[in-house]
């Protein structure tokens, strides 16, 4: 059976414009997990009953750990609540949960927007693990202002910056940047706000190159079971019988194909 | 010795705990989460004739001690439920509750005549989802109308009837009373309260379909009160829900009339609420030496 | 230039916050915890032409994100509220409602007669206590019953006259408008939602009257979404209530359409927390540079 | 104006039987208060909104702290929350609040039953501090089981023990004690449980003296504003003009005589 688990507190860093990266020590939650999956993340308020979907931007398999990183949304928020957290205390999750990204191209572009680019870090870390040199994996992320997570992505794979500031790379968002510094690749793997992936999708159309791009819905099981969390799909799905899937179970990961934005 | 049976309309459950029509899918969803063998029965997501889409997105919203639903009774329809929802529940050691769901009157019984010779065992009928526009509010919020309804619904059923109520009502014993008259074989209650939720900082109602069913441990104290007057009202058997996510809250609802329980928005936040509510309901009652729940239902 | 002024029937307040019916005394025992001068108005307990003794105890329980209460109305009757409570307030600088209840049409009308030469800015007329088993509750919930009973209470009054509605209905807004019909200067809502808690222990309600008014963070979803309908389907102001804590859920209030927002059980665990949401609007408003609440209310 | 004060935790000791003892640094409250004052103290638990009236056990006024003790009385209770604090984190409280003991008689006979014990500590301090010697200050002491506090009492009092079990003391409860120990005095002073209050009105007016005993009521407001806690009095009150009292207010120490148990 799977089970929430109580997961202990390695690390917390704050980012800098409300958002934090958390370190846990959860070794059943991130033995199966991968890049594109999410985890449920349970509030110790008991006002605050459903889980907050965050996405993993890192997977420790040897240690048995996942590294989120998130936005505070808010002073009465429940990822208020999580920022206060310090090493040591605890925190239960549930997942991992959805299907992550699972086609791996020969010269992807990975696309992260906003608090859209740490799930980008897992993948271009999967990437490399399949063996992609540095050149062929590459990554444009489009901050607000500053940048984070810079030296984690340079690790691993090509990056091009932009910013809505223009304190960071380019003055622009991740469209932009594929276009000014003309980055090549066989397919997109986007996250981000709406817009940005209406933008990828149309992108991907203009290459004629597939983009997998993940959603985000407010949920609450998490698990595929209340129906919260739809999008429009172009076809009726096999599962629900009409123009829906669940982000939650049948994503959050989707073919731009697949799903109306 | 300890027995927790029930009785509901002459199908014998092993323990009094089932799961809220939509908050537990087909069950599906939860089997790797809980062993669904050890529910008394499982309520499924409501189910209409045809495929229903739903309400837009956003259809969830998070407030204070619970939450906000509009999904707005999104099913694959009664063909694809036959055919791939039922068999596997038929598999489970547990008893089978299918929530019905319907615009007009003749929906309800397409459903209802579908089930006619499948092997399920009890027929909930949803006439208080306060999310459908059309048919279904009117009928749950109307004595008259519910009355009727029930009458109808019990010429075609073939399994016993479970008309589930709702909560958004002046005086809910008067309608207790009309679906037991139209032929009500047991009750449920409560269904959701309609609830609204406003972003205001984007200036927006926070669900696409303004309002939605409000549920979680808020409601809990207003469900225990209906249900206590509804047992007071009408002789059939009630499964009480609204709130439940401890065996203290189930056995709360047993001792205001309930004689089955049901776990709804529980199952979002803690996925195996159910196996715990069952033991702790077992616990109770050998802390306190009850060997069977009709010691306690209704005992105040 | 921010203006928080708002208007409820001819009356202008200098800030659209006042405080629950019950909840605050009668202003007294608040004075060393609060500014009172600080707030829009104050609304008094409710008070009858008679001392009432009120329900036995246990009064109240803790649930789930709120209280029950069924305090039964306990006052020391009009002539002691006139000759002690009104003068206190009268010193004050904020505008003074008066919560007037009764078992019957005359004892409203004793009460609201006596209040005539008084300084007394507003009446309120609590015609929605569940925890009165006599007159009250009947015009509460029945729409006539309430027409009728505002009728009269406008022919007596020389107040403009706040009509409170209970929450325990089908329809609100039907409610809402027979009290506008009736001569309703302005309506006040939500009073408190009927619950009840069990001590399963002691197997015993926990409050001596079996059911207690709901009230706390738990109902705000309702109450919002009973104040967005009421705004819909009349046109007097409205006082809108219900689990208020924040400045962000009296904002959430106005938006939905009240003119006035009154903050209730969140006296009873921060004793100041009124002036926190006078601030917080006040905040909220040069964050988002609004110079009146005319430009948010009713916004969406 | 009268705030809510954030108190420190500066130690918690369990009793045993579910009964703690917890000191707070809380030097606002402990200025003004006095034996049969309480306070309300707040939950951090979002979903638990009431104070628990919790009297005093014992007054620091020179350091500004207070002592607590209570029982915790179930496992999802706000007392087991208040259970778990250790030393440097904090909790809200509000008062003092209500009257406490207020007429000091020659010969006291001090009554403490089952968790009514604890506020009688503090009312011993201040007989000792009006100069009454030990012999003077009787306290008869109710447990259920095992001895707390005795070193405290012993300190300041004359100390007699009872309790259910017969494990402390006689077994009987504290009427039996005053008999069976054959106390003497010219003023009872008593906490406990009703059944031990009224046992306790009846032997005051059998021995033709006061009896001054604490209260116990659900609270909603602790400030006289809800009118949640009122007990019955035997004349029309002056200030609710019916046979009510509040306890939080008027009381939650009253003479026997007012009131109806
Ligand atoms: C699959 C998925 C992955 C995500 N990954 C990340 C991530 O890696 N980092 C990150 O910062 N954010 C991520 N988000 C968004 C994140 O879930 C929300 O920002 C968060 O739930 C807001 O909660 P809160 O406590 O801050 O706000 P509150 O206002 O307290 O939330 C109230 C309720 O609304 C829900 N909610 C509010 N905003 C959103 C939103 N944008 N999406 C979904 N639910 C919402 C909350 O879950 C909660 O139920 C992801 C969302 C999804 C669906
Ligand atoms: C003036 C006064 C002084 C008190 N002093 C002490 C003391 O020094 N030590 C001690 O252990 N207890 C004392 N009590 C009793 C104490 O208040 C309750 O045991 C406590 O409130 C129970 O809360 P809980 O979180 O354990 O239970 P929960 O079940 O979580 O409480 C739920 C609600 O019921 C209320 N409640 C439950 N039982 C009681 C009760 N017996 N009296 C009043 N409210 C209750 C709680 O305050 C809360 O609002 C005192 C009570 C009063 C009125
Ligand atoms: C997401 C969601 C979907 C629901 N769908 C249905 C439904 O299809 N049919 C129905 O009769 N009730 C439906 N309900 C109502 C629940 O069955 C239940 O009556 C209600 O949620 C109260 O119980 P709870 O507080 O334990 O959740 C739904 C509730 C939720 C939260
Ligand atoms: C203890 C208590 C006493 C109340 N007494 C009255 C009353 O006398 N008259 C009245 O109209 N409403 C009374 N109410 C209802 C409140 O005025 C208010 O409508 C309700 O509590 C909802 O607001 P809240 O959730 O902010 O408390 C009382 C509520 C409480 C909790
Ligand atoms: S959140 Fe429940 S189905 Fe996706
Ligand atoms: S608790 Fe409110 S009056 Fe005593």
């Amino acid at each position: 059976m799977k089970e929430v688990e109580t997961a202990e507190v390695i690390s917390q860093e704050a980012f800098g414009g409300d958002i934090y990266s958390l370190w846990l020590d959860a070794p059943v939650t991130a033995k199966t997990a991968h890049a594109g999956q999410f985890v449920s993340v349970f509030t110790n308020d008991s006002s605050k009953l459903l889980p907050r979907p965050i996405s993993l931007c890192e997977v420790d398999h040897e240690n048995g750990r996942l590294r989120l990183v998130y936005r505070v949304t808010g002073e009465t928020a429940g990822t208020k609540q999580f920022s206060l957290l310090t090493e040591g205390e605890t925190i239960d999750i549930l997942g991992p949960l959805g299907n992550g990204y699972s086609e791996f191209s020969k010269k992807p572009i990975l696309l992260g927007g906003g608090i859209g680019i740490p799930p980008m870090l897992e993948l271009a870390k999967e990437f490399a693990g399949q063996g992609l040199a540095k050149e062929d994996i590459s990554v444009v992320l489009g901050f607000r202002d500053a940048a984070f997570l810079l030296d984690e992505f340079e690790k691993v794979a090509t990056v091009y910056l932009t910013s809505d500031s223009g304190n960071t790379g380019i003055k622009g968002n991740v469209i932009d940047g594929i276009h000014q510094y003309d980055v090549k690749g066989d397919a997109l793997y986007a996250c981000g706000p709406k817009p940005m992936l209406r933008a990828v999708k149309a992108e991907a159309d203009a290459k004629g190159i597939p983009a997998w791009i993940s959603l985000e819905e407010r949920m609450a099981c998490g698990i595929g079971a209340c129906l919260g969390c739809v999008t429009e799909t172009k076809d009726v799905d096999d599962h629900s019988k009409v123009h829906n899937k669940r982000i939650c179970k049948d994503g959050p990961v989707f073919n731009a194909e697949e799903v109306v934005l | 010795m300890i027995n927790t049976e029930i009785n509901i309309a002459g199908v014998i459950w092993k323990n009094p705990v089932t799961v809220s029509s939509g908050t537990f899918g087909s069950g599906m969803e939860f089997d790797e989460y809980v062993d669904i063998n050890k529910l008394g029965a499982v309520t499924t997501k409501g189910v209409a004739d045809k495929p229903w889409a739903g309400n837009p997105t956003p259809r969830i919203a998070e407030v204070y001690g619970g939450m906000l639903n509009a999904v707005g009774l999104q099913n694959p329809g009664i063909e694809t439920f036959c055919s791939r929802d039922l068999p596997f529940l038929q598999k489970k050691d547990t008893r089978i509750i299918v929530n019905v769901c319907g615009h007009t009157l003749e929906e309800y019984l397409n459903v209802v005549d579908r089930l006619a010779d499948e092997k399920v065992d009890l027929l909930e009928i949803n006439v208080s989802c306060p999310n459908v526009k059309e048919g279904g509010i009117a009928f749950g919020v109307d004595p008259h109308a519910l009355n009727e309804v029930t009458k109808e619904v019990k010429k075609h059923a073939k399994q016993p009837i479970i008309m589930k109520l709702s909560p958004n009502v002046t005086d809910i014993a008067e309608m207790a009373r009309a679906a037991v008259d139209g032929g009500a074989d047991a009750l449920s209650l409560i269904n959701t309260l309609t609830g609204m939720k406003i972003d205001i900082e984007r200036r927006k109602f926070v669900l696409a379909n303004k309002t939605g069913g409000l549920s979680g441990p808020a409601v809990k104290p207003i469900a225990v009160r209906m249900v206590y007057q509804v047992a007071h009202a009408v002789d059939v058997p009630i499964i009480g829900m609204g709130g439940i996510q401890t065996a203290e809250d189930a056995i709360e609802f047993i001792m205001a009339g309930a004689t089955a329980v049901s776990v709804g928005t529980a199952n979002f936040y803690r996925p195996n609420v159910t196996e715990e509510v069952v033991e702790g309901i077992r616990n109770y009652m050998e802390r306190h030496h009850i060997e069977s729940l009709d010691e306690i239902r209704k005992c105040l």
